[in-house]
């Protein structure tokens, strides 16, 4: 009885118009390819010389030399083990003042002015006192990271738990909750999932971070296995490295959207 | 700090290792630490090697007390005099024998058209004493050129570029720019004997004044190390030159355009000296070094390389040798063969 | 934060002991004023001397303008604001900070959305102790009576917006309090989930024996669920009038059409919007 | 006739309890100077040397100096205008794009595959590359401080246009506004203000990075200045230096915050 | 999108030409259907077959549950949504997309906050190329007719919820179109407000001889605006009757309590509500 007729043909540029699923790969792919495409004509070119800009072909090889001959998952491993444990470090000082400082005005009121502007602190900076204070071992880079992130998580934090709305803690109250009872089974659950956005998009900082952390008196790690094919213009083993740092950013941050579907799955139900 | 230095021999137990740190940026001629490490040719010591690109890292480590010793080029005695670096000479370890080359972009015909150019260097580094006396010697005053501060990673690319007109390389990075830039030459090498008689291009010890005044013991049993290295060197050079391509990441071939593959004195490389070579030049042994250098050239070296310094404006005023020169560690270690 | 009054904490669930000094009010509300501190040292006084009382299972609406100092007065009685002057006293003892002894019921949702429903209307038992197989009989027993048993184990995010209030009036009444004080709490539905919500309302409240202060805008809602309407006037916020319902308790008309049958209804309905034309200050809003 | 009296002591320490100006500027103020006294006391205190840990006057005065003796505002000046030459390159590229790829889904269907992953690439890895491509130029400078920030300003911008209400974009349709026009006058002007704000979080990031594209080759600007006192372990003229960024920062972050209040006054404006 | 019909933008502005073909109605809806496809190649169909049409000059009034798609209607008339089977004409012609011959006004507040008063108004004029002068002389006319004299340099974001729609619907008239759509216009209002709203546009429709087509949620609102009122059932979306309002035109009672007067009013609520429990599938909502 319904006739199925769209009266208006409707171009595919209108504004918030949502594309089909299918249009969608297409188009990503089709990015994609154009991209390496144009890459690859570009370095093969003639123009600029192909040890300086290697062809995406010559940047997949050396990428798998690298894992085929000169152990490079334990270099891959030693950063992805810096990234974790400076980040741990970095939430673990973050998620409780970040959450106080949310909760208690009064605690940000004395925290805020000192916190803010660190941000603007330059964590590179900082790498020449960090080698004179720590010398040139791992705490000096796992401390630059965490320099990296800290103030941003703090603020950040803060800024999801102020987020909180207040009806959610009034009525905890009138349910006879005490204080430390609220922080813990309102606002901090409250602000979850915020801060597990927050910590997946801050991650992409400290990976950004880790290159400079080991440029210097780096043994092992992504970032010295970059330095040192620096050094002899082994310019498609730079790109290599930087091609497994975007992955692995990409991987951690899948890793994360998961894990938030995980753990909050009530915000993930349709409703019924 | 677990001071346990000098016990050597003693039967049986674990001993209890001194550790020294030790530092070196990537070159072959600098090797001779993974040597002695791999060999354990110094049982006291447990050497504990980072490589360290920027030589300035490494003597702000060491002023700081986060490194003892480092390896670098042999120009900073008056420097750290000068700017109250707690950082000393010990040893003058090799002169460079055609491994450090001026090479010129394809663009440049004649020194001359350097006027105005950029010229890689590293400031404070030896390369601005060569480049300034090369510059000299063909007509051209150091200050016509626009002097561009890089390490020697950075001078690469920096000059594939294009962006600079000049630089100094040493191998293997002489060779990537020649070979990566089509139409540059080297004009200038450290084996002419212009050179060589200055024995300005070379390469040195440093230690910091921490470990030469607390812990005098180590930095002998240190200086002991390195020497030991390049006598087993000298020996197995083929395995010797293994452990140091291992230890840099380097290959081999990098490591022989350096050292060469025989352990002797490598035209187009360096002149490793050994124990009592070394000795004759910092003139604490009797008799002369190779190459026609004489005993104790380490003075005049000290007087050039001041001199440098001042035209650059890098040290206000001269020093004495002994200033930034220490000789004990020799001294003793000569004193026990 | 204070804790709940101890009179409060030491009852046992659901049996409400006879206040200390008998009074006939539940609640009473005697010259409550409030006085807010603006930037600037600026003060706004948004209740000014307010007296009204709720008796034992009698539903007392607020109604008025906005901004007449409704939601305050409410604040006060649940203990979310202080009192700037006056004094407000519920079973005779006077307030001091929230408790469960009042439970609250908010215009917006405040089900918690990372706990199930079950989980929701327990929430009050469990931070104050209440075993927890108690706590599960009790939590039964009302998603039960609001309907909800077969949505049990959803979470809030699932649910309808009259679903979620009928969560949040399950969670306050499974915390046992002697007042249910409700901010506008059908506010954002519409109209039929409003009608359905407040006839459950009226039903539970009657079966369950409470007392309830409500705040509400609609007139008709007012007049459905009323057994005295507390009319306010605002800047400051005063009272314009207390009005009884026509009829109370049992004889209140069940359902929302049977009301218009009552004539009393129509004549009282005219009377509230000629009030509140009145109390329309501002002619350009 | 009305007492003001209030019946409870609230503790300071109140979820959400707002903060009486007088108590946060008394807060801010003993927090720094707490801060500034330990650093003091930990500085002087004959653990640490003092030229590896200088203590808080050392730094002002090494500060002084540099303004004073070492034309240090030069320097200050070039970092300055590298930053806002980078940082204008990175809003003409980021802004037509952000907003075009937030209005028309298939455009973000096209570029947004490429463009996400992009922010994952860690901007100092680019260095080699950009040295030998560009050499040790201004052009490597800017183009790193582009590389470091474009990505993200592209995605949010994008998020922001994305976050304009639909309703809006249907009320210009209704009125009989063309796409052009409603790009124009609707879209755009909807997501300025967050745009604005945008701009102002993400230039902290190009601050960061500054120092990253001045080690490398520089002849002028903080970061080069911050590299010749760590030579000669100046750390006092490291940390001035740290100082300076943070300060500019702060200063660059509350002019933005002064354009916010300048461009849209309808924001800031109270109700009558 | 589409631009607006030839016609539309011909005509001088505020000048009604009379339509193509002479038809009695202004609007007529027939048997319009509206499929939305869903993720997984599912299909809704929102609206089925629906038939109705508004007179010029007529209030026409959607009531009617949630879900019904009364929303739907109203958009695939603006010309937002397109028409998945049946026709919609406007004095006779098809709709094709959006145009300025229909003014659509939000629930949500859709005054731009960044233009001010005027400026919002003037906004349709604008980019329709109206010249400055004379789309000050309508901006004002209209800005006058809502009672914003005194606003008109102000930014929406000063006014209260009221004075914004106020803002919505003086910006639809000025554009001049030939029939007024309203989505649930006064549903975030408070109902003081919304009496106020509901009598200044009676007022304005009948001054400008506007016709309406209205959303609305609530009964009372419907009764008094109404001239007819289509109401709908829901899943899917079909008209369960049409309902002619007791009086019309210049009849209707002018105020809200006036209403409350007329018994026929008073009956039409009753039979109103029991439609709406009718219609009521859900009894768990
Ligand atoms: N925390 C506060 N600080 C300052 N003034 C406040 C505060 N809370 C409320 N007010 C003011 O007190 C007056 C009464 O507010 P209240 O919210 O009690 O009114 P209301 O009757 O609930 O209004 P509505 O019907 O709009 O909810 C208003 O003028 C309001 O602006
Ligand atoms: N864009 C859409 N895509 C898919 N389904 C839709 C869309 N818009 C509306 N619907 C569905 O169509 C039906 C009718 O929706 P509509 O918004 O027209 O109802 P309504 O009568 O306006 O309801 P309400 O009173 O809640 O505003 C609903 O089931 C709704 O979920
Ligand atoms: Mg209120
Ligand atoms: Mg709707």
């Amino acid at each position: 009885m319904i006739q199925l007729a769209e009266p208006r043909v409707l171009s595919g540029f209108d504004i918030k118009k949502p594309v089909s699923r299918q249009l969608q790969v297409l188009l990503g792919l089709s990015s994609w390819i154009l991209f390496l495409v144009g890459w690859h004509v570009l370095a093969t070119s003639g123009q600029i010389s192909e040890q300086l800009f290697p062809p995406p072909l010559t940047v997949f090889t050396a990428l798998w030399i690298l894992f085929a001959e000169q152990d490079f998952l334990a270099d891959v491993l030693q950063s992805v083990f810096r990234i974790l444990i400076s980040y741990g470090i970095a939430i673990t000082i973050a998620l409780p003042l970040g959450l106080l400082m949310g909760t208690f005005p009064i605690v940000a009121a004395f925290f805020n002015p000192l916190v803010s502007p660190f941000r603007y602190l330059p964590a590179p900076s900082f790498i020449p006192l960090l080698l004179m204070w720590l010398g040139t071992g791992d705490e000096q880079k796992i401390v630059l990271l965490v320099l990296g992130v800290v103030w941003f998580l703090i603020t950040l934090i803060m800024d999801n738990t102020q987020a909180v709305r207040m009806e959610l803690v009034e009525t905890a109250k009138t349910l006879g909750a005490s204080k430390r009872s609220i922080l813990g089974t309102v606002i901090f659950r409250a602000a979850l999932p915020n801060i597990v956005d927050t910590l997946r998009q801050m991650l992409a900082v400290s990976w950004t971070y880790l290159v400079i952390a080991e440029i210097v008196a780096a043994t092992n790690g992504i970032g010295a296995v970059m330095m040192r094919a620096k050094r002899f213009v082994h310019v498609d083993e730079i790109m290599a490295g930087i091609l497994v740092i975007g992955v692995l950013g990409l991987l951690f941050d899948t890793a994360l959207r998961l894990l938030h579907w995980q753990l909050f799955p009530y915000l993930h139900q349709a409703k019924n | 700090s677990s001071q346990t230095s000098g016990n050597s021999g003693a039967s049986g137990g674990v001993e209890k290792k001194e550790t020294v740190k030790v530092s070196l940026f990537s070159w072959p001629g600098y090797g001779f630490w993974f040597i002695a490490k791999e060999k354990n040719l110094v049982p006291e010591l447990d050497l504990d090697i980072s490589i360290i690109e920027d030589p300035y890292e490494s003597f702000n480590l060491m002023s700081s007390g986060q490194l003892d010793a480092t390896s670098s080029t042999v120009e900073y005695g008056p420097i750290a005099v000068d700017k109250d670096v707690p950082v000393k000479l010990v040893s003058y370890t090799n002169p460079s024998y055609g491994t450090d080359r001026i090479i010129l972009s394809p663009q440049i015909k004649d020194p001359s058209e350097l006027k105005g150019k950029k010229v890689a260097v590293l400031e404070g580094g030896l390369t601005q004493i060569y480049m300034g006396i090369w510059l000299e010697e063909n007509g051209v005053n150091f200050k016509d050129v626009e002097f561009t501060n890089v390490i020697m990673d950075d001078a690469v690319a920096a000059m594939l570029s294009g962006e600079v007109a000049a630089g100094e390389f040493w191998e293997p990075f002489g060779t990537q720019v020649l070979e990566g830039l089509e139409g540059a030459r080297a004009v200038t090498s450290s084996s002419e004997d212009f050179w060589i008689k200055t024995a300005l291009l070379g390469d040195g010890m440093y230690m910091s004044e921490s470990l030469l005044n607390d812990r005098p013991e180590a930095a002998k049993l240190l200086m002991k190390a390195y020497f030991e290295a390049v006598t087993f060197w000298k020996e197995n050079p083929e395995e010797g030159n293994k452990i140091i391509a291992e230890g840099l990441k380097f290959d081999v071939k990098d490591v022989e355009n350096v050292i060469g593959a025989d352990g002797e004195i490598y035209k187009g490389g360096i002149a490793v000296f050994d124990l009592e070579e070394a000795s004759k030049f910092m003139g604490l042994a009797e008799g002369e070094p190779p190459l026609g250098m004489k005993n104790g050239q380490i003075r005049d070296h000290w007087d050039l390389t001041s001199e440098w310094w001042m035209k650059f404006g890098l040290v206000e005023e001269k020093a004495e040798p002994e200033a930034g020169i220490a000789f004990e560690p020799m001294k003793s270690l000569l004193a026990e063969q | 934060m204070a804790s709940p009054s101890p009179t409060a904490l030491q009852k046992p669930h659901l049996q409400r002991t006879e206040p200390a000094n008998p009074v006939a009010e539940k609640l009473s509300v005697d010259k409550a004023c409030k006085i807010f501190q603006l930037k600037g040292r600026k003060q706004l006084c948004a209740v000014d001397s307010v007296s009204f009382n709720v008796q034992q299972n009698e539903i007392g609406i607020l109604l008025g303008p906005s901004g007449c100092g409704k939601s305050t007065i409410l604040r006060m009685v649940a203990g979310l604001e202080s009192i700037s002057a006056g004094k407000i006293l519920l079973s005779g003892h006077p307030i001091a900070g929230p408790g469960r002894d009042r439970g609250m019921v908010f215009q917006s949702y405040t089900s918690f959305p990372w706990l199930t429903v079950r989980e929701n209307v327990e929430y009050g038992l469990k931070v104050n102790g209440i075993p927890r197989a108690e706590r599960r009989d009790i939590a039964n027993h009302f998603i039960d009576r609001v309907r909800l048993t077969q949505f049990r184990d959803a979470y809030p995010g699932q649910l309808s917006g009259g679903m979620r209030q009928r969560v949040a009036i399950a969670r306050a009444l499974a915390n046992g309090p002697e007042i249910l004080l409700m901010d506008e709490p059908f506010g954002a539905l519409d109209p039929e989930t409003r009608w359905q919500m407040q006839e459950l309302l009226l039903d539970i409240v009657r079966t369950e024996n409470m007392t309830v202060l409500m705040v509400t805008h609609d007139v008709d809602e007012a007049l459905f669920l009323a057994d005295k309407i507390v009319f306010l006037s605002s800047h400051p916020g005063t009272i314009r009038e207390i009005i009884p319902a026509p009829r109370q308790g049992e004889a209140k008309p069940i359902t929302k059409e049977s009301m218009y049958e009552i004539s009393e209804y129509i004549d009282l309905q005219k009377r509230i919007m000629h009030l509140m034309r009145e109390v329309a200050h501002d002619p350009a809003r």
